[in-house]
């Protein structure tokens, strides 16, 4: 008797500390969403839109979430939606020029306040990987790139992972730090080819 | 007129190491701004410093001195030494300051 | 009396402002050489300053980076175990070749740093002219892209 | 027989020369890039703005024509001495938290009469903002080489920081990027900028400690607002509202995570 008092008093102060978390919790993201709402101004191309989430990356905003068991399933659901938003070259090509690929993959522009609506976006590719050994200042947020087609051949599977990965990364790792170039139509489908041959392209300096 | 600047002058076994900061834009002449406008030369041409009214160093600098120019160099002195440091650019803008070697 | 006011009036001349008596006074000042610091090679820089063709020598040493982060600050620096007069900072790929000069008068060390810019990597000049002549040391400093170029 | 051997020899010589030349300029690039940084940390020319601040620190102005020297930082009306250290932290007269800048914006109102939203929308580097870099420089100065410590004791900066760190998490933008994209691990870099993990005590020390600070490749004086400011623009955000609940709050967010860490400002960076 005495027990179950003890269990029931237990059980209502639980939930009570539970709830008033949740209430807690909740205050918190009502008031996040007015700091957000408030925090920011439209300035050029950057307009409010951008900080309107999407499904993804609302998921990978909540990175403890996204690490537990639950979140392994939902980034599964995650990622197909994101592999459903690929299409594969229209006119059938991979392989571009890796000469111009080069120049892309050294470019960071594109996108900011300070950029115009027809600014040409780079892909920032160097800012995160090293790609030809021979541009010493890359970034390490990315794998290494050097000797890409070299190591993994030219097939065809190759060339359409590498393509869906440039195109839309988190297709393959929810929450990938790569932007999603071809989704977000950052590079265009040619720009997109060249890169592809800067890594594929078996006369590339990549692949020497 | 242009903004004071910084001097720093310690003397060590009767050397003074004297370190110049001055704050001045430094433009080239090849930036250009926004609007795609060549943004026009403007830098210092000539410092010269003076210790208890010698000269003990003299630079001329071209347009390819970077901004907020630093100079470092140093001369047979002593604590307490009066330096004098002016500078003056290619719009006649110029600037003077004094400093006391600790 | 008389000196210092010629002076004050060929420097009127050249920069159109040195009213300010007490500013440059005596004789020492050297005028700013134009021809030089307007030289796009290192020819015409040589030529502009007087220098010949300097040798290189093991006795001048430049104190430099291999790589800069940054082109718009790279710190460069001079000295020798010369008894030199003069320095100079020269750039080769940079569009005005000579980024600076110095003038180093006696009981002043020969040793000092500044810092340049360099549009692109380039081999950097220190010249230094002691008992008349001119010799120096020659080094490539690399100028790397940093940040996220955006 | 023999030439073959000799060849596989040769090869194996002039492919291993090779590895170890690679190895060994990777090593000599960092060193390098190492001995620019030392080379360029003597003299630092945010002293030029120390010595601006201070003039504006101690000059008559505004409407009002007063100084700053009432100016409450948080210890005391006048106390620079130590006050950065202890920043953003909640002050009850605004009844918010503040950090230094949105700080001296309330101090140039009150005290000087000077228009808050003038300071807001002036842009960076110019007018309002130029001193208030000034400014900053001549604060910061007083907390070099004192350590970071900001409280969570009131309940509203348990909630600055609470809501900074769902900020810094925040993904949006057309490259999905958040502030922890590129300091939410440790050892990474972008292009040669080795990158502090902020979500570390040492790596906020390291970053939060080290701003605001003079930046060679603009040749500008950089606050933490403009800092962060730059950080959304690479981030490809919308632009964030200078002295805002939400910059204060990223700040909180850092500034807390780098407690205990020596303070090195003013910094310079590349």
């Amino acid at each position: 008797m005495k027990i179950n008092l003890l269990k029931s008093a237990l059980t209502i102060f639980l939930l009570g500390l539970l709830s008033s978390y949740a209430l807690a919790q909740n205050n918190l993201n009502a008031q996040f969403e007015r700091m957000m709402a408030s925090g920011f101004k439209a300035e050029g191309i950057a307009g409010l839109d951008r900080i309107h989430q999407d499904e993804t990356q609302k998921f990978c905003s909540n990175p403890v979430f996204a690490n537990s068991k639950q979140g392994a399933a939902k980034a599964i659901q995650i990622q197909k939606i994101n592999l459903a938003t690929i299409s594969q070259p229209t006119d059938g090509k991979y392989i571009g020029d890796w000469r111009s690929g080069e120049s892309i993959a050294q470019s960071g522009r594109g996108a900011t306040w300070t950029d115009k609506a027809d600014t040409v976006n780079g892909g920032g590719c160097y800012n995160c990987h090293e790609i030809d050994k021979k541009e010493i200042s890359y970034g390490t947020i990315g794998p290494s790139l050097w000797n890409y087609g070299k190591a993994r051949g030219y097939s065809q599977e190759v060339l359409i992972y590498t393509w869906n990965r440039i195109n839309n990364s988190k297709a393959y790792n929810a929450c990938s730090n790569m932007p999603r170039f071809g989704h977000f139509k950052l590079l265009t489908q040619q720009q997109i080819q060249d890169v592809m041959a800067l890594l594929l392209d078996p006369q590339s300096p990549v692949n020497q | 007129m242009g903004d004071p600047m910084r001097i720093r002058a310690t003397e060590t076994n009767g050397v003074v190491d004297v370190k110049i900061l001055m704050k001045h834009d430094m433009e080239s002449g090849q930036r250009k701004d926004a609007a795609g406008k060549l943004i026009p030369a403007w830098f210092i041409t000539t410092v010269t410093v003076k210790a208890q009214g010698k000269d003990v160093f003299e630079a001329d600098f071209g347009s390819a001195i970077s901004k907020d120019p630093f100079l470092n160099f140093k001369y047979k002195g002593a604590k307490g030494d009066k330096l004098q440091v002016s500078w003056v650019d290619t719009r006649g803008d110029k600037r003077s300051d004094e400093a006391t070697v600790s | 009396m008389k000196q210092q006011r010629r002076d004050v009036l060929k420097y009127t001349a050249v920069f159109g402002l040195m009213a300010c008596a007490g500013l440059i006074t005596s004789a020492q000042a050297e005028e700013w050489n134009k021809a030089a610091f307007e030289g796009k090679s290192l020819d015409e820089v040589f030529r502009a300053l007087g220098t010949g063709t300097p040798e290189k020598s093991s006795t001048v040493v430049m104190n430099a980076p291999d790589i800069a982060e940054n082109g718009a600050v790279v710190p460069v620096g001079i000295s020798t175990t010369l008894k030199a007069q003069q320095m100079a900072i020269l750039v080769e790929k940079n569009p005005s070749t000579l980024a600076a000069q110095f003038f180093i008068p006696a009981g002043t060390e020969t040793f000092m740093t500044t810092r340049i810019k360099m549009a692109q990597t380039s081999n950097v000049y220190a010249l230094v002219k002691a008992d008349g002549k001119w010799t120096m040391a020659v080094k490539e400093i690399k100028v790397t892209l940093g940040g996220c170029g955006g | 027989m023999f030439k073959n051997l000799t060849f596989i020899f040769k090869t194996f010589f002039v492919l291993s020369s090779l590895f170890l030349m690679l190895s060994g300029h990777a090593q000599s690039t960092a060193d390098e890039i190492a001995r620019y940084r030392e080379m360029i940390a003597d003299g630092n020319p945010s002293e030029l703005y120390e010595a601006a601040g201070e003039e504006l620190w101690k000059k008559p102005s505004g409407p009002k024509n007063a100084t700053l020297e009432k100016c409450n930082l948080g210890l005391g009306p006048g106390v620079i001495q130590g006050a950065a250290a202890q920043l953003p932290r909640y002050f009850s007269d605004t009844n918010k938290v503040q950090d230094l800048e949105s700080r001296l914006i309330t101090c140039m109102s009150s005290l000087q009469g000077i228009s808050a939203q003038e300071i807001i929308d002036a842009p960076f580097q110019q007018g309002l903002k130029k001193d208030m870099d000034a400014i900053v420089a001549y604060v910061v100065t007083y907390s070099k080489g004192l350590k970071v410590q900001v409280g969570i004791k009131h309940p509203k900066e348990k909630e600055a920081y609470e809501l900074g760190k769902k900020a810094f998490f925040f993904q949006g933008g057309p490259m999905d990027f958040a502030c922890a994209t590129c300091h939410g691990a440790t050892g990474k870099r972008i292009r040669m900028q080795d990158l502090p993990n902020l979500t570390t005590q040492a790596g906020a020390a390291a970053g939060w400690g080290s701003w605001p600070a003079y930046r060679v490749s603009s040749g500008q004086f950089w606050t933490m607002g403009l800092r962060l400011n730059d950080c959304y623009r690479q981030q490809r955000f919308p632009f964030p509202i200078y002295g805002s609940e939400l910059t204060t709050a990223v700040s909180m967010y850092m500034a807390v995570n780098a407690n205990g860490g020596v303070i090195q400002t003013p910094g310079l960076k590349r």
